[in-house]
């Protein structure tokens, strides 16, 4: 596990990207970590094309859970909502690098879990489709 | 593991340490007496020693090493627990024992879903475990118990069952009876009940560790089996239930684990299967359960049915060699219609005096009114000997017990 | 075994098979979470297997050998368990853990005696075990729940317990905090609540193992611990109730065992202790159990409460060189005011990440609300790493968790 | 235990003495075995100065608690009910020799249980005791 807090990882956990919250958002999620209670809150701004516009996320809680959805936020930036809807641990993985044991894993995927929420939650709500 | 055809029951023997010294009388040791609870593999043993030496941790919430590895294990062996009856993880509750699988829904669904008049169907061949939970059920509810006929040879009479089934909420029946023997036909009484709109629950005691169980196929809404019985350890068991059913039933138990997010006034609950299991789990037990379904699904139920059916065969024979002298076999005396438990008395010898004498020739059989005593009441039987078999008796048990009753005829003078 | 005066942690050790390898990652086991679950010794460990390669057999009704022998000892362990808190053998119901324990109570006192507008008092130091099962009581008998205040310190405030104790029947309340050590004034407590009509339950999970308890002096109605957290293995706990009072109680779980003679439509309950014993006991862990209870008492409670003591108060200085670093340690820091429970953080580290890198160090610790949501809510904190002690943990451990700390600060540049 | 099965236990189990009712009993009790449910009644005709002038138990039961039984009814007789209420496990151990295991015991010691409780509650009851 301290492979996992490299630099990048710490830098992502104090200075967390798109941190904070969106004056209208078009779509919001929040969830909890159930071993620890942390919460994470994402809010998304999304284009008429289905486009992610904006993203801001808040909460608080470890370096594993708040490295990761700062990381996601930046990955998903001008991502199609229901690309989003589909993103696999991978793309959290693939962000954070390895090195996460399994309980941990549920704050690594905690951000994941919410903004896959927010996405799917979306697109089920809208007329159009199907 | 050796494979099944190479398989025979004296192998199996040098698996389970109790079999490899005599008894302190130095005979050695026929246990007839699985009914009551099984011996246990060495795999299973060592699964309990390797947990307490190696990785001794508290579940679920520890984040360093011993705990990961300890929470990996307990919940690796709850899925192979639900993949040994076809369920999903999360449709599988650890209780203490199949008793406590009966309360839970006797108290979660029952009180949350009876009224004053409400049927609950039984039947008359019931162990205490799969009965007083209802009596009580009834009392607090005002709801209505009936009971489904057993007929002087031990088989359930179906004949009057939809007009029992009228008025019902739940039918509560045993797989296998532990004192008949007798095999209840499921199949006839679910789909019924079904019809009638009620749940069934099967107390599978006397089931899962002798008969292939498939939950979906059986289509039960509640199926509660017990550890100890099929070779794990005691102080776990399981109650597997459908998932709508467990997510729509309040929590039973309440503390640590089992919820989401707590507040002084009030609490939210966490998902399924843990919405169920209330403080701290029984980690080692529950390791080790996952170790004895392993090796019954080595065998193999079916091997297994095919097994205990030959020497139900074979003792059913033998015993009926002692009839001239006075030997009374209880239940169906067809080896297709009964488990493993074999209920007789030997003339007017109580069953206690005929398992004291057992016991002095290391034949270890129960007595008594196997916690079913309106059963024995209702067919008037003061008292049974009962000898049950699994995976590791053989013939040669059955000549002892046979050998031993011919010593206590000869005591008894009969 | 030796004697005390002969006796350190670090022979202490020696008896616990787990501390004789180093961890996954080659360090030496700093194992400090004793508060979730303690390690076993090697007695403990061989009573289990003993019982299963021996004399495994069900208990009570069997009159062969073996089963004569596992209810010997199985009642026989109930007998030191009883002992060890000085109370009869008829008083201490097995349960699964000290949170069946209180449930058992929340059920089968609490849905007998309460009714509407009612007080149940507790404290806001309450772990969920003994929290969500009030409220769901609570919420079944309209009774009301009032809570006892915590200052910031950690200390119980009982300046107006008297007007708390208007209407209430029934205060239960902790040992000892898991969060922050405190010691709970019982003997404050529980003679006014005794003058207001009030009956008290300990809940002892964090008392037992640490403390010296009698249960007579004490004068609680119920107290309840867990083995797991005492050297004894999961899956078993215990419930002291007062005789008078568990006779007056309706039973809770129902079935085998806690029947004295059943009819289809009504049964009558065996003697305590058994009438709150349903279906096939957890013969094995409390007969380690017993062997657990023998450990400490051999020891001596009064030892190790000194072993602790000494230990806290050189916990709690190294930890003060730790503040300037912005190290926060929390509750009482009197040694004599907490048992051996210590929280803290690392400036703003969150307690997960600390607990990680413990972890590469050997440094087992536990981090989260640890099950006392409302707790850490009113104090308002996220979350804490919280240190334990046990009698195998000496200033060793201390320094390795010091020295882990210290990279963990490193690693976060705090 | 195949030693405690010596003929003169078969005996007393094939031809229990003081075996049935009395018309107007004194005292009367009835209890039952925990263990199997076996149950034993145990009926006494009492003189005016506390002596058993007549007994005669019932039920049905195991060798080892019939026979216990019917030795014990035999060694009363005559006795006065105050050294009934007395009698310890021994006035049974003592007819009945060794070689009860202790679950057994239960059985050995059901017939004594009855009888003292019918002695002690007789006793009890009497308005001239304390
Ligand atoms: C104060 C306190 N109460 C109750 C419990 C619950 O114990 P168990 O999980 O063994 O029921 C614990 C431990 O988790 C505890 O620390
Ligand atoms: C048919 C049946 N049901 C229920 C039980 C109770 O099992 P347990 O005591 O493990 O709860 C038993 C065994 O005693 C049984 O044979």
């Amino acid at each position: 596990m301290d492979d996992f807090y490299r630099d990048y990882i710490l830098d992502h956990y104090r200075n967390p990207r798109n941190f904070g919250h969106l004056e209208a958002p078009t779509v919001s999620a929040e969830d909890l970590n159930p071993l620890c209670g942390d919460r994470i809150r994402v809010e998304l701004n999304v284009d008429d094309r289905g486009i992610v516009r904006d993203i801001r996320f808040s909460g608080k809680g470890c370096a594993i859970s708040q490295a990761s959805a700062s990381m996601l936020t930046e990955s998903v930036l001008g991502m199609p909502l229901e690309e989003v809807a589909k993103l696999s641990k991978d793309a959290v993985l693939d962000n954070v690098g390895i090195g996460i044991s399994p309980t941990r894993m549920k704050c690594a995927m905690l951000g994941l879990r919410v903004l896959k929420s927010a996405a799917i939650g979306t697109l089920a709500g809208w007329p159009d489709e199907e | 593991m050796l494979h099944l055809t190479e398989r025979s029951a004296l192998g199996i023997r040098n698996d389970f340490p109790i079999f490899s010294k005599p008894t302190a009388r130095g005979k050695r040791l026929a246990y007839l007496d699985s009914a009551a609870t099984s011996q246990k593999p060495l795999c299973v043993i060592e699964a309990l020693d390797a947990y307490y030496r190696e990785y001794n941790a508290n579940i679920h919430r520890g984040v360093y090493g011993i705990a990961e590895r300890a929470t990996e294990a307990f919940e690796s062996a709850r899925a192979r627990v639900a993949r040994f009856i076809n369920a999903e993880p999360a449709e599988l509750i650890w209780t203490r024992n199949a008793t406590e699988g009966i309360n839970l829904v006797a108290y979660a669904w029952g009180n949350a879903n009876l009224r004053r008049g409400d049927v609950i169907l039984l039947t008359e061949l019931e162990h205490h475990s799969n009965l007083v939970p209802w009596q009580l059920l009834a009392q607090r509810t005002q709801a209505e118990l009936r009971f489904i006929p057993v007929d002087e040879r031990g088989f359930l009479v179906l004949d009057a069952l939809d007009r029992l089934l009228d008025g019902c909420k739940i039918v509560a029946l045993a797989h296998v009876s532990n004192v008949l023997g007798t095999i209840v036909p499921l199949d006839a009484v679910i789909p019924r009940a079904h019809a009638a709109g009620a749940i069934v629950l099967i107390d599978g005691a006397q089931g899962a560790p002798h008969f292939p169980v498939d939950v979906k196929s059986l289509d039960a809404e509640f199926y509660a089996f017990t550890a100890h019985k099929m070779l794990g350890p005691t102080g776990v068991g399981a109650l597997y239930g459908k998932r709508e059913l467990l997510e729509s039933m309040p929590p039973f138990l309440s503390g640590g684990d089992m919820i989401r997010s707590v507040e002084y006034s009030h609490t939210t609950f966490n998902e399924l299967p843990w919405k169920f299991e209330a403080g701290t789990s029984n980690i080692a037990d529950a390791i080790a359960f996952g170790v004895a379904v392993d090796y019954l699904a080595d065998l193999g139920p079916g091997w297994i049915r095919q097994h205990e059916r030959r020497i139900m065969g074979y003792a059913l024979a033998r015993l009926g060699e002692l009839e001239a002298r006075g030997l009374h076999v209880y239940g169906p005396k067809d080896p297709d219609a009964t488990g493993s438990v074999l209920s007789f008395n030997l003339a007017d010898v109580h069953a206690h005096d005929v398992a004291s004498i057992l016991d002095t020739e290391g034949v270890c059989i129960r007595a008594g009114h196997h916690c079913a005593m309106p059963l024995m009441h209702k067919m008037g039987w003061q008292a049974t000997a009962r000898a049950s078999f699994y995976v590791y008796n053989s013939e040669d048990d059955v000549d002892a017990l046979i050998g031993a009753i011919e010593k206590a005829a000869r005591i008894f003078k009969v």
